[in-house]
């Protein structure tokens, strides 16, 4: 599965993309796993309510299921516009 | 509809006046354009945009299709640019065409609400002072919820 | 701040962009154009629109300079056509800069609608049935008592 | 005094402007003057709730004073845009 991340995400984790194999089934799980490898995954994902997930290039919540997903992607609050 | 995502910059008056041609149905088109602004000081040098190659073209093209069905348009545009700009830079346009003027209004303050935090855009600001994101504003997530 | 009342075209890119120039302190544009409808059935061959040389250019300064004011805006401007237009050609248009996209949306609007019920022109449609005035609207009216 | 007429009440006067003495005290006044005058005046004051004024060219109401006025204006409702 392929995980990227954008803006201060990007910055805290240090890689714009990265391959991993997980059996994770939501995106809760895939979190969980990613806070548990490393120190800059733990401060990147601490506060859950300032990050925002989409799911195949979907925005979505951090219960949906990854069953059949490509590309998990994290990053803050999107400022457009 | 047309949508486009680029680094490069965009001619505000070609774009309009294209946009504007042969709408002989639509009686009004309203266009909105956003400017980098120098900063409450004018110490801002820069801002860079990053955006989520793929997922902000389809979620643009989405936003466009919806204001299209939603407000009855006959057609929209949007244009929002990425990489590094600095003040008085256009960073985005939207133009909305339909038949009277209250759509056309609506469609295209739909379009920014939904830019502003729904399309896969995120602004960096370049000062002397450093390099710092731009925070979301919690008024651009509250404006969401008039549609 | 730019007032016209002019017979002659203009154009729309060539006015945005002009507009639109050194705004490093105005971050939102929006402009409004209206065009002229074909009508229901295409039918419309012409409208004529008349209007109160002296009072309009007045009329329109001081809409201009209220919206100016009231919406704390960087910039406003008016152009309106009288005279024969044919379908498809621009009537008017109005644009507003602002520091943020909500003044420079409802400084338009505001300025829409005073025009639509307060500026002293007359529309005339003309189509193979003959020539006819067009009647004022009540929800035109009625969009004033929102400001 | 100068008085102007637009769109369909210029049509039903026959002229565009006219200049008439008068010793009218409000508009009110000097559309009743008018009306007695002839046919096509009371024609187009007929119904006054479908017809505009302007006092020296700005818009104004029917009991407006006409003291030192040197323009008043009839119209119908505005329909620019």
């Amino acid at each position: 599965m392929d995980i990227l991340y954008f803006a201060w995400v990007r910055e805290r984790i240090g890689v714009p993309r990265e391959r991993i194999e997980t059996s994770a089934a939501t995106v809760s799980d895939l979190v969980a796993e990613l806070r548990s490898r490393e120190e800059r995954y733990e401060l990147a994902f601490s506060d859950l309510g300032s990050l925002r997930v989409a799911v195949d290039q979907e925005l979505a919540d951090f219960d949906a299921s990854l069953a059949g997903v490509r590309e998990v992607a994290f990053f803050p609050p999107m400022t457009g516009g | 509809m047309y949508v486009s995502v680029q680094d490069q910059p965009f001619d505000l008056g070609t774009v309009s006046a294209k946009f504007a041609e042969g709408h002989s149905n639509n009686g009004a088109i309203v266009t909105f354009t956003g400017l980098v602004r120098g900063g409450a000081d004018d110490r801002l040098e820069a801002m860079e945009i990053e955006h989520y190659p793929g997922m902000t073209e389809a979620a643009l093209n989405a936003m466009a299709e919806n204001a299209i069905n939603r407000f009855s348009l006959g057609d929209a545009l949007i244009i929002h640019r990425y990489g590094r700009l600095v003040p008085g830079e256009m960073i985005m346009m939207v133009a909305t065409a339909a038949r009277h003027r209250k759509n056309a209004f609506e469609a295209a303050e739909f379009l920014m609400d939904y830019l502003k935090s729904r399309a896969p855009f995120w602004k960096r600001e370049i000062s002397d002072s450093g390099a710092s994101w731009v925070a979301s504003k919690d008024e651009d997530e509250d404006a969401l919820s008039r549609w």
